[in-house]
C-alpha cells in the first residue's frame, strides 16, 4: 500500500472492525436503552469506516469498491489494531476497550481536522461529532461500572487490565521490533507527518494516557502495569481473533462470487 | 380545566368513558377506565414490546454477515429502531401501571406471549427481506389502525412506530429485489424465503374472526378498528402486486384474483401449524426466550451497579448541598 | 437429491458436522487424556463422513468429490440433525450429546451392516467397531459425572436437558409439520427402506430410548421431559448454529476459489 | 542378579553414577542420582512436555478451518499426538518425583517454561505448513540425539516420539508444497509464512555455544549430545536443499553453500527479538497460556467428579466384597 491508503485503511479498518464487534451486542445488551446506544455506537463506526475505505479504494490504482476492500482482503491485508479485534468480553471490556479507543480517536480526529488532505478533514471533522458521544458514553459507564458495586467495581478492573496491553500499539506500532519484511511501520507514515496529512501518532500517546488515568482514577480504578505489549496490527500481524471475526463477516459475500446485494 | 363539583361515582367514571370511546375520544393514564379495559391494553402493549424485542434477534442474527456494507448499515439502523419501538412501548404500557422489569419478568416466564412469528428461523440472507417485506408489511396493516387506538399514550407510540415501520418494509423488499435480479443462486434464495414466510405472515393478523374471542370488546372499546379477516385481505391485496414487480412466486396455488369481490381470493391456512408453534413447539420457541432471559440475566450486575453509583451520587449532591 | 444421496448425506453431515464441534474441544479439555480421546473421536467421525460424503458424490450427476460437497454447499443443502449443530456447551452438554449420538449410531450401523448396499454395509462394518468405543466413552463420562459430586450431577442433568429435545428428530424427521416444499423427510426414505437399504428410522428410537434410560438411571439422573422437538435438518432447515459453523470451517477454502490443498 | 554386600555409601552412589554414565549406560527411576541431574532432568521434560500440549494451540486453531477434509484429518491427527507425546513425557517426568499437577501449577504460574516459539501467531493456513517443516524439522534435529540420553524413561519417550515427528515434519513439507505448486496467492502465502518461521526456528536451538551455561552438565551427564551451534547447523544444512525442491526463499540474503568447511553458511541471528518474547513480551506468550489455564480451571469440576466416582465405586467394592 502506498502511505496514504497505509493510513486510510489504519483508521478504516479499526472503525469497520469494531463496528463489528459491538454489533454482537445487539439483543444481548444488559438494558434496552444499551441495545440502542451500542447500535448508534456501531453505525456511526460503520458510517466512519465505509467512508475512509471508500477513500482508500479510490485513490488505488486500479481502484476498488468499499465491498471488495471489506469482503474480499485477506486478514494480512487488513491493517486494523489488535485492540479492536480481540473479543468484547463482558460489558465492562467492552467499556474499557470504547473508552480507550474513543480516546484516542477523539485526539485523532481533533489533529485530522487540519489534514492537508481535504477529503481526510471532511471525514474527521464529521466523525469528531459523533466520536465525542462515543467517549461521554463510555466515560459515563467507566464511572457507574467503577463506582457502583463490589463486583462492577471488579469487573470493570478487569476489563481494563485486559485491554491495558494492547494500547501502545495505537501511537507506536512496532517500536522496538526487528520487521524482516520492510521498514517499522511507524516510519511508513513519515512522508504524510512531513506533509501534514497526519499527525505524528506517537506525539498523541502522553495526552491519551492522561485523558484515561483521570477518567480511572475518578472512577475509584487503578491504572493497569503490563509486561507485554501488542504490536504488528499496522503491518498486517493479526490476533488470530481477526482471522475469526472476518470469516464470518465475509461468509455470505464470498459464498455467492460476483453477486451483488 | 373542567372543575367537578361533585365526587365521580363508578357509575359517572364509567359513563364519563364510555361517552369518550363513543366521541372516539382518547383516553389518558389519569383517567378512569375500566379494568377489563387496562388488562387488555396491558396485555396487547406488552406482547406488542416483547415482539419488537425478541424481533431483534432474528435479523440481529445476521448483522455481522450482511453481504454488503451499505445492507449492513442499514439492517443495523433496523434493528436499532425496533430496540427503539420497545422502549417507546414499555413507556406507554408503564402509565398503565406494570413496570418494565414485572413485562420483562412475565415475558420470561412465558406469562406473557409475544408474536410467534419470530419463532421462525432466519435460514439464509434473503429471509432478512421476506422479514422486512412481509411480516413489517403485515405488522404496518395491523399497526396503522391502532395510531387512531382509544388509549392516547398506545396511538402516539404507534405513531412513531407506524413512519419507521415503512422504511422498514421497503428495506425488506430492496433485499428481494436486489437477489430477484440477480444470479439465479440469488433468486433461488429470494423465492426460498418467501415460501417460507408467506403463510406465517398471513397467520400475523390472528385466528379467523368466528374463532377471535376476545375481537369483540377490543372493538367496542376503539382498540381495534378492523376484523384479523378484513385486515388479512388488506394485505393480500397489497402484496400481490408486489410480489408480481419482483417476480417473486407466492406459494398458493389458489391465489387468484376475484373480479366480482374486488379482491384477490388466497387458500385456506393450515392453523394446525401455528397453534403448535404458539404452544411453543416451534423451531426457536426455546431459543429465543432463551437468549433474552441470558442478556437479562447476564446484565444484573451491571443494572445493579447503576443503581449503586446513582445512589451513592445522590447522597453526595445531598452532602454537598 | 436422490433417496440414496439424500440417505448417505443425513449419515454423513452428521458424522462431518460432529467432528467439527467436537475439535473444538482440542487444547480445551478437561485433562490431557480428554484431549487425546475427544480428537479421537473426532477423527473417527470425520473418517466416517468422508467415506459417506464421497459416496454420495460418486452417485451424484455430475460426481463430486468430498470437499466440493464439504465446503461449497450451502447450509440448506446440508442434511444433517439439528442435535450434531448445537453449540458443544461445557463438557457434561458435549457428553450428553455423544451419549445420545452413540448410542444412535451403534443401533443404526448394526442395521446398516445388513445394507443390501454393499458400500454403505461396508462403511457400517467399519464404522460400528469405532462407535463401540465413541458409546463406552460417553457412558463412562456420563456414570461418572451423574454420580460424582453435586455439582458434575447438577450439570450432567442439565447437558442432558438441553440436548433432549434433539433427540426425536433422529428417528421420525418432521412428522406432525406440514412442509411446503415436497413430502414430508421420513417419506423420503420409504423406497430404500423398502429395498432393505437401510433401517425405518421410526423403528430404532424405542430401543435407542431404552438404552439410554439404563444409561441415566444408572447415573442416577432422570431422563427429561419435554414440550417441543427439533426437526427441519433432514430437510434443510437448520439451527442458526450450523450456518456459523460452516462459515468458520469454509472460510479458508472459499477464499481461494479453485486452489488445490 | 548383583547381590551387593555392603550399604552403598554416598560416595559409592555417586561413583556407580559416574561409570553408567562413562559406560554410555542407562539411569533408571530406582537408581540413585545427584540432585541437580534430577533437577536438569525434571526441567527440561518439563518445558518438553509443556511444549507439547501449548504447542496444539498454534495448530489446534485451524483444525476447524482446514481447507480440505484430508489436510483436516491429517492435521487433527497431528495435533492428537501432540496430546499423547504430552502425556509419554509427563509420565517420564513424574518417574523423578514431580506429580503432573505440580507442573501443570507450574506451566500456568511462569515457573517452568515452555519452548517460545509457540508464541508467534498462525497467521494463514501456510503458518501450520510451516510449523510442520520447519518447527518440527528442528525439533527432530534436536531430539534424534535425546534418544540416547542417559535417563532411561526420557529416553524411551523420545524414541516413541522420535517416530511420530517425522511423519509430522513430512505433512508440513506436504502442506507447503501443495501451496509452491499452487496459484499465485498460495505461493505468496507459503513464503510469507517461511518468511516468519525461519528465524524462529533457528532459534529454537538455543543460544550461542559461548552464552550456554548450562549445556556444559548436560554434555558431561549424557543428556545433551551436540551444542546448539552443531544442531542449528545441522538443520541449516538439511533445510536448505528442502527449500529448493519447494522454490521457497529463505529470508537470509547471507545464505549461502560453504565449500570449504561444507556447510552452509547463514546470517547472524538477532537475539533482542528472542529475548523480549522469551521475557513474555511476545504477540502470544499471555494467550497461550490463559487460555491453557482456562482449560484447566474450567475442567477442574470433571476431574473432582471423576475422583469423587473413582471413590464411591472402590467404597461399593469394598462393601460387597
Amino acid at each position: 500500500y502506498s502511505p496514504l491508503v497505509d493510513l486510510t485503511l489504519r483508521l478504516g479498518d479499526d472503525a469497520l472492525v469494531l463496528s463489528q464487534r459491538l454489533m454482537e451486542w445487539v439483543a444481548s445488551a444488559p438494558v434496552l436503552e444499551e441495545d440502542v446506544a451500542i447500535a448508534n455506537i456501531a453505525l456511526d463506526l460503520l458510517g466512519q469506516g465505509r467512508m475512509l475505505i471508500s477513500y482508500a479504494g479510490s485513490i488505488m490504482s486500479p481502484p476498488k469498491s468499499e465491498d471488495e476492500l471489506a469482503y474480499l482482503r485477506q486478514a494480512r491485508e487488513f491493517r486494523s489494531s489488535h485492540l479492536v479485534e480481540i473479543p468484547r468480553g463482558d460489558f465492562a471490556q467492552t467499556m474499557a476497550r470504547q473508552l480507550v479507543f474513543s480516546t484516542y480517536q477523539s485526539l485523532l480526529y481533533a489533529e485530522l481536522t487540519h489534514s492537508t488532505d481535504a477529503t481526510i478533514a471532511a471525514i474527521a471533522a464529521k466523525a469528531s461529532k459523533e466520536v465525542r458521544y462515543h467517549l461521554d458514553h463510555a466515560t459515563q459507564w467507566v464511572l457507574r461500572l467503577g463506582d457502583g458495586t463490589d463486583e462492577s467495581h471488579e469487573r470493570m478492573q478487569a476489563g481494563l487490565d485486559v485491554v491495558w496491553p494492547y494500547v501502545d500499539e495505537l501511537f507506536d506500532a512496532d517500536s522496538g521490533v526487528e520487521v524482516y519484511d520492510g521498514p517499522q511501520t511507524d516510519e511508513k507514515l513519515r512522508p504524510l507527518i512531513d506533509a501534514g496529512v497526519c499527525p505524528d501518532f506517537g506525539a498523541l500517546r502522553e495526552p491519551c494516557i492522561d485523558q484515561l488515568t483521570a477518567v480511572i482514577e475518578t472512577a475509584t480504578l487503578t491504572v493497569p502495569q503490563t509486561k507485554w505489549h501488542a504490536r504488528g496490527g499496522r503491518r498486517g500481524v493479526h490476533t488470530s481473533d481477526l482471522d475469526f471475526l472476518l470469516a464470518e463477516m465475509q461468509s455470505v459475500h464470498r459464498a455467492y462470487p460476483g453477486a451483488t446485494w | 380545566m373542567t372543575v367537578t363539583s361533585h365526587r365521580p361515582t363508578a357509575g359517572d367514571q364509567q359513563s364519563d368513558f364510555d361517552a369518550t370511546i363513543a366521541a372516539d375520544g382518547r383516553i389518558e393514564p389519569r383517567d378512569w377506565m375500566p379494568d377489563r379495559y387496562r388488562a387488555t391494553l396491558i396485555r396487547q402493549i406488552a406482547q406488542h414490546a416483547h415482539s419488537e424485542i425478541i424481533g431483534m434477534q432474528p435479523e440481529g442474527n445476521w448483522l455481522t454477515r450482511a453481504p454488503s456494507l451499505e445492507r449492513k448499515s442499514i439492517l443495523l439502523a433496523k434493528v436499532q429502531d425496533e430496540a427503539g419501538h420497545g422502549l417507546y412501548l414499555y413507556a406507554a404500557a408503564e402509565t398503565l401501571g406494570m413496570s418494565r422489569d414485572e413485562m420483562l419478568d412475565l415475558l420470561h416466564s412465558g406469562g406473557q406471549k409475544y408474536s410467534s412469528i419470530f419463532n421462525y428461523p432466519t435460514l439464509t440472507w434473503a429471509d432478512n427481506g421476506a422479514i422486512g417485506w412481509l411480516v413489517d408489511g403485515a405488522a404496518i396493516v395491523n399497526q396503522v389502525p391502532l395510531c387512531r387506538a382509544s388509549y392516547g399514550p398506545y396511538a402516539r407510540a404507534m405513531i412513531r412506530i407506524c413512519k419507521e415501520e415503512s422504511f422498514h418494509q421497503r428495506q425488506g423488499f430492496s433485499i428481494l429485489l436486489a437477489l430477484a435480479r440477480g444470479t439465479d443462486e440469488q433468486k433461488a434464495m429470494a423465492q426460498d424465503a418467501v415460501n417460507r414466510w408467506w403463510w406465517p405472515s398471513l397467520m400475523m393478523f390472528g385466528p379467523p374472526d368466528g374463532e377471535s374471542p376476545n375481537s369483540a370488546d377490543s372493538m367496542a372499546w376503539g382498540i381495534k378498528r378492523f376484523s384479523n379477516d378484513e385486515l388479512r385481505q388488506r394485505f393480500v391485496d397489497m402484496t400481490v402486486p408486489q410480489a408480481e414487480i419482483l417476480g417473486i412466486t407466492l406459494p398458493d396455488p389458489e391465489l387468484r384474483w376475484d373480479e366480482e369481490s374486488g379482491h384477490y381470493a388466497f387458500g385456506a391456512l393450515d392453523w394446525s401449524e401455528f397453534k403448535r408453534v404458539l404452544r411453543g413447539d416451534g423451531p426457536n420457541n426455546a431459543e429465543r426466550v432463551r437468549r433474552r432471559k441470558a442478556a437479562h440475566d447476564d446484565g444484573a450486575w451491571v443494572r445493579e451497579a447503576a443503581t449503586a453509583y446513582a445512589a451513592k451520587q445522590a447522597a453526595r449532591m445531598e452532602q454537598s448541598a
